[in-house]
């Protein structure tokens, strides 16, 4: 019980591991592109909240250790996977326009010709 | 219970916004209060556009619901609660049902973070700005459900437009802020703040509203911003979500009574929420005019009678007002309700005039009147501009105010920086 | 036969593609929407926003009035005229008069057509008002409206202290005129002369250099005199193509060869410089009126004609420059007290055909700056 | 500002986060699923809000919920979406696909029991906010200014990348 | 004395059909049948003094142009000067072609017919056309059967198009080769065709009211 009160990273990483999971089953199991495309934001997005747990984390750290006020690498790198989210959507979405125009499905089964 | 008003009290004289002191009791009364002005103010709004368009075109406007029709929003909006609340069969009920409740929680959400002075403000974040440039966008996801959600056409190519329109001069907004941004960090340490408190403390120490900053750096970027704010509230003469000559009524063809009139209510809110960002960023906020120039006890105490002079005036209107009404006797219960209002305005007038109410309210008051000035010229615009056509909108957006944006941002940051290094050499 | 099909840079048989090609949009535009005039109907082909054909669907205000006119008599038939386009009821009864004055072979005295010319030339600017606040609001600009109502009513009341009516004014009769002109006519016209003149400067100041009416209209709705003239299409829109043509110089009826004006034309065939060219027109009707005050004679107002009209069997076509073009009538006699048959060449009718030549290509915005330019009147298209 | 009711705030956000999360993966609609992914993100935000992570939970509102989320609702109206939702919603391979993610989160949760004495029991204590935006400002453009000029390549990178596929005619 | 030799006795009336009088050959068209439509009225008609004016032949160097190559297909009237030609059904889309080409007749002003019951060719087709370089108008006639086609004059002047709609929608009239040939002002499961003689003014289609609107009668 003393546990669940309080918040450590652990429960955090929890989180983002549920998350993850939720992502990775999105992304394997269904056929329509867009909730594919979501399903990885998902995933993305545990990943994002592991780093700024840890950036949180190493915040408490002594600075001899590499920690401190100033240790916020994790936050950075959430900041650079989210533009990387934000790059990701616009060319899966372009990609997603183009294979809609073409084949007038958004069906990730019928995806598989590399040709169109 | 002691504890429970030492708890209350010990807030009373800090000089820390509620939130930042981090007590519930007063940031939930600042909630409150924040949004009943809010709410009074869309409802005066909603009076004098239509009062103030209405003397611009060459006819009245409302006069028959109270006198010169100052119970029409009141009218209206019991007319908008009584009405049916149609949700059409083809509809997503569920996303058509809380559409505008994102819409008014974006639009609404947005003023916590709004200095109406140096303490009266809910909460003073770290990202300020950046928290109302975030939250004022969540709007569109709320136009776009109820365009999609209302399974029409009209109201999905109004969504459609919005979205785009409100997604592209977001863009051209950011690059005005920054350059305020940049602004603020012509200090001693040489670092800017993102907080909305600190922009305006920022322009007070630099003694310098940011829009005469670097003249015309801080007038280009607030044009910008003026421009942006416009369309990113979907007014004239950018109201092409809602254009009514084409798309009917835009992205809220379908709905009706309550759910409408939340629409209406962000709307009115979004546009004081820019404006509120507007007047903080350029315009310095809660400062009087002449903060520095005409300093002194003198001059603050000259500046403090403002208030409840402004609003004896409107009294003193209203009076003339109600002189000048047909002594008929039909018009006997106008006549009286005009002039309770003066009276009422009259009073609040003589309220503003009490020493500790006066130093109150100052920061209110000249917040507001800023305010009071942009909802002038929203009406204005709407009363003089024909409306944009969409890919006119699109490439005014992305190929002259974004670009504009950008070179203001680079000139900025150069001047900025030849400052600093005056200042740190 | 070679195809002399001449519109020229669309080929309206053959659809557009659009861009996502399941995604084409049919959107339809009325007949209850805010900006098509009336009760017209437009179903949309969009891609996006952009336009890839569209077709009018009219008829909703259909109320036979040729067929009205077989069982009426040639008196009893002139109010019915009046509420084809009722923004221009007195050009609607001018030429309906002039029609049934050449089968009966009488003209008109020289002090009627003179009121004549003046009434019509005020009506000529009332529609153009009407058009100009409409337009404007359509395309956004909601404050000329209500300017140009504050104008227009100076004109109704002229025409209702003439004939007591406002809007389906009644004011010919065939022969000449039923009542002579009120005392203070000349001069109340007059003064709303004074009146108007520096109005259309604000109505011009309100639009004419607005940069965003000028990028709203601009380029908008382009047509080629050749097309405009292939599709029939006549009046401002004609002219705005370039067109010098204008049926009161061209061939000219009631009295207008007495006097002096400019007919206005534009370059491009665009929204703007039809917008230009009425607003020309407005000046110069306000340059008719003042000749025709100046040279009103005095003399009958009533040509002789028999109190039972009985004109000759034969047919007669005739027609006269309507606010918003030819305004033609065919009328077939067959010495009856009835007419055997009506036409009535609608200008607004012919000119709506070319609203999808106009609209290929464009944005939905621009459909309603169209059918705003085209300056419809349901009533007249659908008869 | 002050953290107030920690463990009631978490366990909140983290339902809201996961309810998202599975209604993103199992609903018809691609709207809904949109939907039910801006609350997780929203969520998220309010969750590095309780990390002290201001600035990051500012770009996600921003960047997330406003941008990348309305582009995809952008999208989903684009294409007509009524004939996937008749179909079949999940693929061939479904169950391997739980499968797969059943035994990887076995190995997470496995992971976590080994590593869960690494990490300190109590909570953790972090000075308040107070300058987060300054800090992360000096390192993103101090330290990582490269990767930071990369990340703007990429980027550039997509959106040609975008307008490319998206575009019928260049 | 006018009055009574012409217009009473064998005129139709329609001023078209007389022409069988004077006119020298009257090739395809078939003598109109004498009976007049509304015989009673004329009588009491007759102005007092002035002759009727009737339609005369009239000249050109066009029509002598016209007149080279069809022959008496074509009998050029006029009429309160307004001149027009009746011409043969046969010569219907060519002459257009020749009248627009060659004689610049390119504004097609209208379209339109009229109908008379008691004609063996129930229609007379109306264009009126005119001339911008000639500033000139005129008047070509066609008469057909009832149930009898016209081909379009849609490649000839794009504008007929909406004008043969109401025309066919009016009186039924069909035209071979029009792009889109249905009904313009009436809806379209309409019957009747309210502008022939035989339609009554107060005639509807009251099975299309009573299912498409829901109520008895318009009436």
């Amino acid at each position: 019980m003393q546990s669940m009160l309080h918040i450590t990273t652990l429960h955090y990483l929890v989180l983002g591991a549920a998350l993850f999971l939720l992502g990775v089953i999105g992304v394997l199991t269904r056929r329509n592109v867009v909730i594919v495309l979501m399903s990885i934001e998902l995933i993305l997005n545990a990943v994002n909240l592991n780093l700024v747990a840890f950036s949180h984390y190493w915040q408490s750290m002594p600075s001899r250790l590499g920690g401190g006020p100033t240790a916020l690498h994790g936050q950075i790198f959430s900041i650079f996977v989210i533009t990387d989210a934000a790059a990701e959507a616009a060319v899966g979405l372009g990609i997603l326009i183009a294979f809609f125009r073409n084949k007038e499905t958004v069906n990730i089964d019928e995806v598989n010709l590399l040709k169109w | 219970m002691r504890e429970f008003i030492q708890y209350i009290t010990s807030y009373l004289g800090s000089n820390q916004t509620p939130g930042t002191a981090g007590n519930i009791f007063w940031v939930v009364v600042y909630v409150l209060l924040v949004f009943t002005g809010i709410s009074l103010g869309v409802i005066a709004m909603n009076w004098l556009e239509r009062k103030i368009l209405a003397h611009m075109q060459v006819r009245l406007g409302p006069m028959r619901v109270g006198p010169h029709g100052l119970l029409q929003p009141f009218a209206d909006a019991l007319k908008l609660l009584l009405k049916e609340d149609l949700i059409p069969a083809e509809a997503d009920s569920v996303i058509f049902w809380c559409a505008p409740f994102m819409v008014v929680l974006a639009a609404f959400t947005v003023f916590v973070v709004v200095p109406f002075g140096p303490t009266h403000a809910i909460t003073d974040m770290n990202i300020g700005i950046l928290f109302m440039l975030g939250v004022s966008s969540l709007s569109v996801l709320g136009i776009v459900m109820a365009g999609w959600a209302s399974n029409s056409h009209y109201p999905l190519i109004g969504a459609l437009r919005s979205s785009a329109q409100m997604v592209s001069y977001e863009v051209a907004m950011g690059m005005a802020v920054v350059s305020v941004i940049l602004m603020t960090s012509l200090n001693a340490v040489g670092t800017g703040t993102l907080s909305m408190i600190g922009i305006v403390q920022a322009q007070l120490a630099q003694h310098e509203w940011f829009i005469f900053k670097f003249f015309p750096l801080g007038l280009i970027a607030f044009f910008i911003f003026a421009v942006a704010m416009v369309a990113e509230t979907n007014r004239a003469p950018f109201d092409l979500a809602e254009a009514e000559s084409e798309l009917t009524a835009g992205f809220h063809t379908e709905y009706s009574g309550f759910r409408w009139s939340l629409f209406f209510l962000a709307e009115y809110g979004a546009m004081m929420a820019a404006s509120s960002i507007a007047v903080t960023l350029w315009l310095g906020g809660w400062l009087r005019p002449f903060p520095n120039m005409l300093a002194g006890a003198g001059w603050d105490q000259l500046f403090s009678f403002i208030p409840g002079a402004s609003f004896l005036f409107l009294a003193g209107l209203c009076f003339y007002s109600t002189a000048r009404m047909p002594k008929h006797p039909y018009f006997r219960i106008q006549t009286i309700g005009l002039a309770g209002f003066g009276a009422l305005l009259g009073l609040v007038g003589l309220i503003l005039f009490i020493p500790p109410v006066r130093a109150w309210v100052q920061d209110i008051f000249w917040f507001s009147a800023k305010v009071a000035g942009f909802m002038y010229l929203y009406i204005w615009y709407r009363g003089t501009f024909p409306r944009y056509r969409f890919d006119q909108l699109m490439k005014m957006g992305w190929k002259v105010l974004l670009p504009m944006g950008l070179g203001i941002l680079i000139l900025t940051a150069g001047v900025a920086l030849y400052q600093q290094n005056l200042w740190h050499p | 036969m070679t195809n002399q099909n001449t519109l020229s840079h669309v080929d309206l048989e053959t659809p557009e593609k659009p861009f996502l090609d399941a995604n084409e949009l049919v959107i339809n535009m009325g007949p209850q929407h805010p900006a098509t005039h009336g009760v017209l109907r437009v179903i949309l082909r969009l891609d996006g926003e952009k336009v890839l054909g569209l077709e009018c669907v009219i008829g909703y205000l259909h109320r036979g009035v040729e067929k009205i006119g077989e069982h009426r008599t040639y008196t009893m038939f002139n109010p019915y005229v009046d509420r084809m386009d009722y923004v221009a009821a007195v050009s609607n009864g001018l030429g309906y008069c002039e029609t049934v004055e050449k089968l009966l072979n009488v003209e008109a005295p020289p002090r009627a057509q003179h009121v004549r010319v003046i009434l019509t030339e005020l009506n000529r600017i009332a529609s153009h008002q009407l058009w100009l606040g409409t337009h404007a609001l359509d395309i956004g600009a909601i404050t000329p409206l209500f300017y140009t109502f504050r104008d227009r009513e100076e004109i109704l009341k002229i025409y209702e202290k003439y004939c007591g009516a406002r809007l389906t004014t009644h004011a010919f009769r065939i022969g000449g005129l039923q009542y002579e002109t009120y005392a203070g006519f000349e001069k109340e016209v007059k003064n709303f002369l004074n009146f108007f003149r520096p109005k259309i400067d604000e109505y011009e100041e309100l639009l004419t250099t607005n940069r965003i009416w000028l990028e709203r209209t601009k380029g908008v709705g382009k047509i080629s005199a050749q097309d405009c003239i292939a599709l029939g299409v006549t009046g401002p829109v004609l002219r705005a193509s370039g067109m010098k043509w204008d049926l009161r110089k061209a061939q000219p009826y009631a009295c207008y060869k007495n006097f002096d004006f400019e007919i206005p034309i534009g370059q491009n065939g665009d929204t703007y410089d039809r917008y230009l060219v009425r607003m020309v027109e407005m000046r110069q009707s306000v340059r008719i009126i003042e000749q025709a005050l100046g040279a009103l004679p005095e003399g009958p107002i009533m040509a002789k004609v028999p109190k039972v009209m009985k004109p000759p069997a034969g047919e007669v076509y005739h027609s006269i420059e309507a606010p918003k073009g030819e305004l033609g009538y065919f009328i077939v006699s067959d010495g009856s007290t009835q007419p055997y048959r009506v036409r009535v060449r609608p200008p607004s009718f012919v000119n709506l055909q070319a609203l999808d030549l106009m609209c290929r290509g464009q944005l939905v915005a621009d459909v309603i700056a169209v059918i705003g330019t085209l300056d419809i009147v349901l009533g007249e298209v659908d008869r | 500002m002050a953290p107030v009711a920690t463990p009631f705030f978490f366990y909140l956000l983290s339902a809201l986060m996961l309810v998202g999360g599975i209604l993103v993966i199992t609903r018809k609609n691609p709207v809904h699923s949109a939907l039910a992914l801006i609350t997780t993100l929203l969520a998220q935000a309010a969750i590095y809000l309780m990390l002290y992570a201001p600035f990051v939970a500012g770009v996600q509102i921003i960047l997330y919920a406003g941008g990348i989320m309305v582009l995809f609702l952008f999208v989903i109206m684009l294409v007509s979406i009524d004939r996937s939702i008749k179909e079949r919603q999940f693929n061939s391979q479904w169950l391997i696909g739980v499968v797969a993610a059943t035994a990887l989160g076995g190995l997470l949760i496995a992971v976590y029991t080994k590593g869960a004495s690494l990490f300190p029991g109590g909570p953790v204590t972090v000075a308040a906010e107070g300058d987060n935006t300054q800090r992360v400002a000096s390192l993103l453009y101090g330290q990582y200014m490269f990767s930071f000029e990369i990340a703007s390549l990429l980027l550039l990178v997509a959106i040609i990348g975008a307008v490319v596929m998206a575009k019928k005619r260049i | 004395m006018p009055d009574e030799t012409k217009s009473p006795s064998q005129h139709p009336p329609q001023g078209d059909s007389k022409p069988s009088a004077e006119k020298p050959a009257a090739p395809a068209t078939p003598p109109k049948p004498a009976a007049v439509a509304t015989p009673a009225a004329k009588p009491a008609a007759a102005p007092p003094k002035a002759p009727v004016p009737t339609p005369t032949p009239w000249d050109s160097p066009m029509i002598a142009k016209l007149r080279r190559t069809y022959g008496s297909g074509i009998e050029p009237l006029t009429y309160a000067g307004q001149n027009y030609i009746v011409v043969d059904r046969s010569l219907i889309p060519e002459l257009l072609y020749v009248l627009r080409n060659e004689e610049k007749f390119d504004y097609c002003v209208d379209i339109t017919a009229v109908h008379y019951p008691q004609r063996e060719k129930q229609f007379d087709v109306i264009w009126v056309l005119y001339s911008f370089p000639r500033n000139e108008r005129i008047r070509v006639k066609a008469q057909i059967a009832d149930g009898a086609t016209l081909p379009s004059s849609v490649p000839v002047w794009p504008a007929a198009n909406w004008l043969e709609r109401e025309v066919y929608d009016m009186f039924g009239i069909k035209f071979e080769g029009h792009p889109d040939l249905k009904r313009i002002l009436l809806p379209d499961g309409w019957q009747g065709h309210p502008l022939r003689k035989d339609y009554g003014i107060l005639q509807q289609d009251n099975q299309w009211v009573q299912i498409n609107l829901g109520i008895e009668s318009g009436q």
